[in-house]
């Protein structure tokens, strides 16, 4: 695999089929779907070739020499003046233990999306653009190791999301568009200026043995690379680090969504059309989970150890208020969506840990969480396609008129329930296990389960409301699920039983990476000092 | 009593302020233009002040020189759109003028 | 009098001398072939083009390796550098943008006749504006700003089709003249207490000590009056959308880039060349304490901002919009000043590059669409972007950039003036600015909203665009997008520039 | 016949289940005899179960065969080093005997569902659903570690709640589906907290590996209140599965599933888990623990007994009686009475599915009649079904001859030593008197539904002998129900080979000073817990074991009589009206009638408070945090109301991020902007001003 661009090829092949749906003729617009499949298609095709070609050993995290598929490419470089020093940019690219898993969400929630979207018909080139446009963000996020690229990344995944939101969506999509976009431009505006502030904190040594400021991420985690008097510097005693750490956490919780930010979420969900929802809740919200591990965790350890009893406070009010807010709902997406924010909770628990188990847990519950909810989307998108409503109060007896689509349900809701067996609870597992044998949060994660509970009595009340009980006259025409809604489901249905039984087969794949991460943290603490804030 | 710097800067503040309130308070907009004259000739005393009583030589003098010609297009052209507003208004109060604000 | 000095004065002056050159050939050209007005653009195309090559030859050739002796010319009043030059060339970019912008506004056509005056005053206008990037005199300063005004007053009311029109004009005199009324006052006083206008000398005067405090700040906040009008900030600002509103589109593009590049042009160097005594190694600009220059730039820049994006959400007017857009962006900017630093100055370079080419991007589409449409207002664009996916396209371009989102040219934009602002530490002015943007985001995605999430109605016309306004339009939309990506040519250009010569 | 060859045949046994269920639910919409399939599976199974009995207690009765394997390597953990998961199997006696026992009940209940359930539009999936609780019931008793069967048990829960909830179209079904999950749940949060606590002290949920652990003094958390709580957590799940107070609420409930899967379920194997998994973990219970364990076993047992006094249906006066004898077995355990527990288990589970399937009998003759007040006289119509009936409700009143006799014989002597050993007379006492009170109902039962007059003629009319698929499993179970199955003598319990070979009293691993004195054997423990000892842990508990055993046995006989004397007095004879009696005695009677109001007490103080608090929650999420993050939605909202200008905006979409900071600066910007160029210039001027005051060095 040496110089072969997989990483390259990855993130672009989307924005190549975007140029592709861009220029064929109007009259020809629904070969669109094709291209998006295939790109897609391609996509999965690559992030399998990665995954199996991937080292299990190599660590990642914040030695570069152990990332993998690495393409580093000198982007920007502007030679310096004396007082503004070079300004270098790098193309830098490549994935360890962390960022693999969430490649390979992307790329197959994008694909089951892409099938997914096959009923659009309103505007058929612009929505496929879009999506594409969109899935080049993703995956650039999950692979890119320059914050400056990164945050490139970052912001281009808004603007699609905008539209596709907003012309594609339900009645109140205009609200819930910009919604969405002002509160995660709100986030990344902070996570710029802590960007810019690192950026002038610390310096890289070049090949040539010159010194000069970085977006490197990996020269951003290493202590010795901070200058004196940057003011993210550890050094210097008046930095500001912790003010910092608190504005890029925000910056990422607004994506997870964390309480209290979490409010475009529902919004956001109601009205996207069903692909969108599961390109939202599957994909997008872990990009805020993976930029703390990826880049608030080991550029500063320190305080993330100070503040990891308030990151599992928030995991646990998420947990907990996500699951009590999705009891008193009465619109099927928006339980959904808030059922996501309790999960989400759970990844913010195991992270807290910062131990292997729970970041494990975390890490898996992310992926876990994303075809989990990809399902559950899908789900409902398939009763609103066909009756309109999403109501749960308006069905009832499901289950006798459409047995295959409520078994599907069935494992849905049960692995989101964290039954064993199915993904979902391995991952919770995990994060229990990893958060409860920390002390200092074992409390929290006392108080966490109690989220177990709650889902099993929102999830199963919904079961009982939409599926069970008599069936409604209104209802009896309504068809099974069809060849298109097999193809989109019974992937993850195969994916949520497989990591279920053998979750080793992700666990494996991160693991080396988190110990390293885990080891990175408790090793670079005592370097450091909290600024006297 | 002498007449010096002094006694110049106050007329010319004066002369300054009056072209102010002038601007500010005239309706017909050929007196807020009388008033901007005002304003300048406070500035070209000034200079002239200075020029004589700083030791500065003659530039202060020529700088007034070019104001007095800049004064003069200026007018020349404000007149004209003076000229112009009447045509389209049949008035040139200045401040019936506001069809554009918010 | 040395009339050697005086010769090679010349020598060094040429874009100036060929742009005055291609105004009398306009002149002539349209009193004596009055009849063959068509080619008048062409014309004054050409003389840009020709201005423009020698800038840049001037520029490349001599990397305007002046020693600091000889480049102050004209009995320093002028001073040529590369400082200047860059904004000589926004300048001379932007006005040949506009002659084609003029050629196509329905505004213009329409007084087809006087298109001699027009292009006559356009080139009176360039030359201010070309002094005023060059001068270090305060008479020079405040003449060639009134070069530039007089000329845009007419402007301003160049149409006469609607009321608006002439309102905009008699507006824009008068206060004009107030503004520079006070900013000649100032320079009296200043010329008083310096006892010249030169602002080396200014410079000079100021570390031998001994100054009136008082009078000297009031001299300089009333100079400043006068600068503040040019550049269109709070609080001397309010002329601006009531004037771009009201001013034929071509005239107000070129206004909301040129004029207020010339403006930036002069007040940097007005505080670089008057006020600092030294630069230290890390590029910061050492003031001396007779006035608290950050402190006013710093109140300024945060009340126009505010104030221009907290305006611009309540437009419906696009141009109007646009007009407290351009407030907005002068206050981003004027920050890159507060920073007293050459890395702020050279934000300001970058960012201006980047705004030039949106800002007339955004008018440009704008234009297009009112002349189809007959309207500026925000109401009459529903579902346009889906209608004209061209023009939706290109505007939603520009705007995003005006916001600046990655992956566009106004991202890079932002990101240098931030990093000059957290460079100099200034943390809490940079997230004033941030939460600025994300305000901003609101009237600038609304327009992108109207066009693609509202439905098309009967009345939405679908435009279509010529060959040559798609070229023209992508020869703006595509830098938008590449120089969001690879920014590192005009970067490196502005470095270059970044050197004043006349300290 | 090798250990590993043993261990292939329980895995086999394990898995084919799940084959079924597979097979059943992915093809039984093409296939609608593939039903028949699953019966077949569960029948192998049986046999292969017995085989592996055979095998075990002839080749390998002193040995438990273990096989693990890693489920997740977390490879070398910074400050812990390697850490994994592991899980496995373990094969001993008990396994064994679980194993025939599910196999066998499981195969009965396919068998005599075949008939009961004819004509069902699910019947395919009702086999499926079999199987995978056969599945998951056969995966709890095989794991040796505590992951594994708490995998199980959720799986046995899932079963559980798609049986229950079979006839989904009634609500009461789905109801009771949904609440049996949802109170395990809380169990179930006991019980992996519980096994949270053990791997973080001991990185391994290998059972032996944690008692080999504590036995080394390692206590979890390096203290001895932990090791209390480990113990009582697990326990708690063990409350939520068996259906003890204060979760026993579900099982009542979950008599809406069909009546076979209550036999099979809810009477005989999966409630019966949460005492298979106190006895698991029986060695590592402290003191503290255990007598928790017996008070809330005991109190269990007393408060299901008195409520099946008064239940006029049928299958809730058998949930009831569930409840309270698996009170007893947690009792049993609780006390010490290690192997009666696993023994009433058995006999049990026999007893209570004979139970079950005669009431499946008689309500499928009666057209889903569950009313004892509307049967009577089935005697006749019914022989076969009243035999074994009777047979099944001699037992469990615990008649002599009848295996109940014996089993629970043991427990009363078990919890009579305990309250002799420690003075909590407390417990033997309710044991005594549940005695009393499951003898009077279970015969009350009897009379109500097979003696004197039919009530509904009608019915009765119609009533007919069930056919002999559903006959054979009520005669195979009512013969299991005899004494000679387990030991020789009638009397003795002890001289079986349930108990003297089969099922021995592990050692405790608790440290002596955490432990009861009697739990520790005066002679030195012996390193392979089976090899041959006692029956009980000391010599002191053998003793008192001993001498409680004669009075334990007379006295449950003769309560047992008089709970049957005083059945026949009030419903056979009609001596003691027993209408006049719950009049008299009214606050009582509708205190058991209505379950001790426990339901009630639910709703209102934690199904209730919580509807309403995430109803509140909701509230506030849409309104105040929404509203306060987006900038104060509210006072915009009041704004409105006040200007409906304010309106247009707010449906504009702008009411969020700093709507009304935004408007409110908005508005006082555009007042300056008046288009009154005057007034422009009064403000620079007032600005200069302004600026030379800030600025200027005054």
């Amino acid at each position: 695999m040496n110089g072969f661009p997989i990483l390259t090829l990855l993130t672009f092949i989307p924005i190549l089929g975007m140029i592709a749906v861009l220029v064929i003729p109007k009259d020809k617009a629904n070969l669109a779907k094709y291209i998006a499949l295939i790109a897609t298609g391609i996509q999965v095709v690559l992030a399998i070739v990665l995954l199996s070609n991937f080292n299990y050993n190599a660590g990642g995290i914040f030695e570069q020499s152990s990332f993998q598929f690495i393409e580093k490419f000198r982007w920007i470089h502007i030679k310096g003046l004396s007082w503004i020093g070079t300004v270098k940019i790098d193309y830098f690219m490549g994935v360890d233990g962390i960022s693999v898993p969430m490649v390979l969400l992307t790329a197959i929630i994008s694909f089951i999306a892409t099938l997914s979207s096959w009923k659009i018909n309103k505007s058929v080139k612009g929505y496929f653009a879009m999506f594409l446009l969109l899935d080049t963000g993703m995956m650039g996020v999950f692979v890119s190791l320059d914050f400056f690229l990164f945050y490139v990344f970052w912001e281009l995944m808004l603007l699609p999301m905008y539209f596709l939101i907003g012309i594609w969506g339900g009645p109140r999509k205009e609200y819930a568009a910009i919604k969405f976009f002002i509160y995660t431009l709100f986030g990344s505006v902070f996570m710029l200026l802590v960007m810019i502030g690192l950026y002038f904190s610390a310096h890289e040594t070049l090949a040539d043995g010159s010194q000069v400021f970085t977006f490197n991420m990996l020269a951003l985690m290493d202590a010795a690379n901070y200058t004196a008097d940057g003011i993210l510097s550890p050094f210097n005693p008046e930095n500001l680090r912790f003010i910092a750490y608190i504005a890029l956490f925000v910056g990422f919780a607004i994506k997870i969504p964390m309480f209290p930010f979490h409010t475009w979420l529902p919004d956001a969900h109601v009205e996207a059309p069903t692909p969108i929802s599961v390109i939202l809740a599957g994909v997008l919200l872990k990009m805020g989970t993976y930029g703390i591990l990826r880049i608030s965790y080991p550029m500063f350890p320190e305080i993330t150890r100070e503040l990891m009893w308030f990151i599992a406070l928030f995991g646990m009010i998420n947990i907990i208020y996500g699951a009590l807010c999705a009891l008193a709902q009465k619109d099927f997406k928006k339980l959904i969506a808030y059922s996501s924010i309790s999960h989400m909770g759970y990844v913010m628990l195991g992270m807290a840990s910062l131990s292997t188990t729970g970041i494990n847990g975390a890490v898996l519950q992310m992926f876990n969480h994303g075809t989990i909810t990809a399902m559950l989307f899908l789900i409902v998108g398939v009763i609103y396609d066909r009756a309109h409503t999403r109501g749960l109060n308006d069905f009832g007896g499901l289950a006798t008129q459409m047995p295959v689509y409520t078994g599907f349900v069935t494992v849905a809701f049960f692995a989101a329930i964290g039954l064993p067996g199915l993904s979902g609870w391995v991952s919770e597992a995990l994060v229990f296990v990893g958060s409860f044998g920390v002390e200092v949060i074992r409390t929290l994660a006392i108080i966490s389960t109690l989220g177990i509970l709650l889902g099993a009595g929102y999830m199963l009340w919904t079961l009982q409301r939409v599926f069970l009980g008599n069936l409604n006259e209104k209802w009896k025409d309504l068809k099974d699920i069809d060849g298109r809604e097999y193809a989109m489901l019974i992937p993850l249905t195969l994916i949520i039983l497989f990591l279920g039984i053998y979750p080793s087969a992700l666990l494996d794949v991160m693991n080396t990476s988190v110990n390293s991460l885990v080891h990175f943290l408790s090793t670079n603490v005592t370097n450091f000092s909290i600024s006297g804030l | 009593m002498e007449v010096g710097l002094s006694h110049f800067l106050v007329v010319s503040t004066a002369l300054f302020s009056l072209g102010i309130y002038g601007v500010v308070t005239r309706k017909n907009a050929v007196m807020v233009l009388m008033g901007i004259e005002l304003i300048l000739n406070a500035a070209n005393i000034n200079f002239i002040a200075f020029s004589r009583y700083g030791n500065f030589g003659l530039n202060g003098q020529a700088i007034a020189l070019f104001v007095i010609v800049l004064a003069a297009a200026e007018a020349a052209i404000a007149l004209a759109i003076v000229l112009n507003i009447y045509k389209t208004y049949n008035h040139v109060n200045v401040d019936e003028i506001e069809d554009l604000k918010e | 009098m040395d009339l050697n000095g005086l010769y090679e004065s010349i020598a060094l002056i040429k874009p100036e001398i060929v742009i005055s050159l291609t105004l009398l050939a306009i002149v002539l050209f349209d009193l004596i072939l009055s009849n063959s007005k068509k080619l008048l653009p062409f014309i004054a195309a050409t003389g840009l083009a020709v201005t423009l090559v020698i800038q840049i030859i001037e520029l490349s050739t001599t990397g305007y390796a002046f020693s600091p002796q000889n480049a102050t010319l004209f009995y320093g009043m002028l001073s040529v550098d590369s400082f200047g030059a860059f904004f000589k060339v926004i300048i001379l970019v932007s006005s040949l943008l506009i002659v084609y912008f003029s050629a196509v506004t329905d505004e213009i056509k329409q007084s087809f006749d006087r298109l001699g005056e027009y292009y006559t005053l356009i080139f009176g206008m360039i030359l201010g504006m070309m002094f005023m990037t060059s001068a270090i005199d305060l008479i020079l300063i405040y003449l060639s700003i009134e070069l530039l005004s007089l000329s845009s007053y007419v402007l301003a009311g160049f149409t006469k089709i609607r009321q608006r029109n002439n309102e905009a004009s008699l507006k824009y005199i008068i206060y004009g003249a107030v503004s520079s009324g006070m900013m000649l006052f100032g320079i009296s006083l200043i010329y008083g207490m310096a006892g010249s206008t030169n602002l080396v000398e200014l410079n000079n005067f100021i570390q031998s000590g001994s100054i009136n405090l008082v009078t000297f700040s009031i001299a300089l906040i009333l100079i400043f009056a006068g600068f503040g009008f040019k550049i269109s900030v709070a609080p001397f600002h309010f002329w601006t959308p009531d004037v771009y509103e009201g001013a034929p589109i071509s005239i107000t593009a070129f206004l909301s880039v040129a004029s207020k590049a010339a403006g930036f042009a002069v007040l940097i160097r007005f505080i670089r060349v008057g006020f600092v005594s030294y630069v230290d190694s890390d590029g910061f600009w050492r003031l001396s304490e007779v006035f608290d220059w950050q402190a006013l730039l710093v109140i300024i820049s945060i009340l126009t901002m505010t104030l221009g994006n907290f305006s611009a959400l309540w437009q419906d007017n696009l141009k109007r919009m646009l007009a407290y857009s351009s407030i907005a962006h002068a206050g981003y900017m004027l920050l890159g000043l507060a920073v007293l630093s050459n890395q702020g100055a050279f934000a300001i370079l970058v960012y201006f590059s980047f705004y030039l080419i949106m800002n007339i991007g955004a008018f440009f589409v704008v234009m297009l669409i009112a002349n189809k449409l007959g309207s500026e207002n925000i109401d009459d664009y529903n579902g346009l972007g889906l209608k004209s996916p061209f023009l939706g396209v290109a505007l939603g371009l520009f705007l995003v950039s005006l916001t600046g989102l990655p992956p566009t040219a106004g991202f890079i934009g932002k990101l240098y003036l931030f990093i000059a602002l957290v460079d100099a530490k200034m943390i809490i002015v940079a997230v004033i600015a941030l939460l600025n943007t994300v305000v901003s985001l609101y009237y600038y995605i609304r327009v992108l909203k109207k066009m693609y999430l509202s439905n098309p109605t009967e009345d939405t016309p679908e435009i279509k665009t010529s060959a040559m306004n798609t070229i023209f339009i992508l020869i703006l939309a595509v830098p938008t997008l590449v120089f969001g990506l690879y920014f590192a040519p005009v970067v490196d250009f502005a470095k270059m520039c970044i050197s004043f010569f006349g300290v | 016949m090798s250990e590993l060859f043993i261990i292939n045949i329980s895995i086999a046994i394990l898995f084919l289940p799940l084959l079924g269920f597979a097979v059943v639910i992915l093809f039984g919409k093409r296939f609608p005899k593939l039903y028949l399939f699953e019966v077949g599976i569960i029948t192998i199974n049986l046999l292969l179960s017995i085989y592996v009995m055979v095998v075990k207690f002839s080749s390998y009765i002193n040995d438990a065969l273990v096989y693990g394997f890693t489920w997740i390597d977390f490879g070398n953990v910074p400050l812990l080093g390697p850490l994994n998961i592991e899980l496995g199997v373990k094969i001993d006696n008990v396994t064994v005997i679980m194993f025939f026992v599910v196999n066998l009940i499981s195969m009965l209940v396919h068998v005599f569902s075949l008939e009961y359930m004819r004509g069902d539009k699910r019947f395919n999936r009702y086999f499926a659903y079999l199987g995978i609780f056969t599945f998951s019931m056969l995966g709890i008793v095989i794991s040796h570690n505590l992951l594994m069967i708490y995998i199980f048990w959720e799986l046995v829960g899932l079963s559980s709640y798609l049986l229950i909830g079979f006839w989904y179209e009634k609500k009461s079904a789905s109801d009771a589906g949904k609440k049996a999950f949802i109170v395990n749940r809380i169990g179930d949060i006991g019980f992996f907290l519980g096994i949270l606590i053990l791997f973080t002290s001991y990185h391994t949920l290998t059972l032996d590996s944690i008692f080999a652990q504590i036995a080394a003094g390692n206590l979890p958390f390096d203290s001895a209140a932990w090791l209390t709580a480990t113990g009582i957590l697990i326990f708690l799940g063990a409350v939520g599965k068996s259906a003890q107070f204060p979760l026993h609420v579900w099982l009542p409930d979950a008599m809406e599933g069909p009546t076979p899967v209550s036999a099979l379920i809810h009477a005989a194997t999966m409630v019966a888990a949460g005492v298979y998994l106190v006895s698991r973990i029986f060695v590592m219970l402290t003191a503290d623990a255990m007598l928790v364990i017996a008070v809330v076993g005991a109190f269990t047992s007393f408060m299901a007994a008195t409520i099946a006094l008064t239940q006029n249906d049928i299958k809730k006066v058998l949930a009831y009686s569930t409840v309270s004898q698996l009170g007893y077995m947690v009792m049993s355990l609780g006390v010490g009475a290690y192997a009666f527990a696993l023994f009433h288990l058995v006999t049990h589970a026999f007893f209570k599915a004979c139970l079950f399937l005669g009431s499946g009998s008689v309500i499928h003759a009666m057209h889903h009649e569950q009313d004892m007040r509307q049967m009577g006289g089935l005697r006749k119509k019914m022989p076969i079904t009243y035999a074994a009936f009777l047979i099944s409700t001699l037992a469990i009143s615990g008649v002599p001859l009848t295996s109940g006799f014996l089993s629970k014989d043991g427990i009363l002597a078990g919890s009579l030593a305990f309250g002799s050993l420690t003075g909590h007379w407390l417990i033997p006492i309710l044991g005594f008197v549940v005695a009393l009170m499951t003898a009077f109902y279970m015969f009350r039962l009897v009379i109500m539904t097979f003696h004197g007059e039919p009530k509904n003629q009608h019915k009765f009319d119609h009533a007919h002998e069930s056919p002999f698929v559903m006959a054979m499993p009520l005669v195979i179970l009512s013969v299991l129900s005899i004494f000679i199955w387990y030991t020789p003598l009638p009397h003795s319990p002890d001289a079986g080979w349930f108990l003297s070979s089969w099922v021995k009293t592990p050692h405790t691993v608790v440290p002596a000073e955490l432990s009861y004195d009697f739990m520790i054997s005066e002679t030195p423990v012996v390193e392979d817990q089976y090899s041959e000892h006692a029956v009980v842990h000391s010599e002191k508990y053998t003793e008192a074991m001993h001498h409680a055993h004669y009075p334990a046995m007379f006295l449950s006989v003769f309560l047992g009589g008089l709970g049957i004397l005083l059945a026949f007095t009030m419903y056979q004879w009609k001596k003691i009206d027993p209408d006049k009696l719950s009049n008299k005695l009214s606050w009582l009677y509708k205190f058991s009638l209505n379950k001790w109001y426990l339901d009630e007490l639910y709703d209102a103080t934690f199904v209730n408070p919580t509807i309403y608090l995430s109803k509140a929650l909701a509230w506030f999420d849409n309104t105040i945090v929404d509203g306060i993050v987006n900038g104060a939605a509210t006072v915009t909202k009041f704004f409105s109301a006040i200007s409906g200008w304010f309106d247009t905006y707010i449906v504009d979409g702008f009411v969020n991020a700093t709507a009304f900071f935004s408007g409110f600066v908005g508005i006082a910007f555009r007042k300056l902007q008046t288009g009154k160029v005057q007034t422009y210039i009064v403000l620079v001027v007032f600005s200069v001003l302004a600026l030379i005051f800030i600025i200027s060095p005054f």
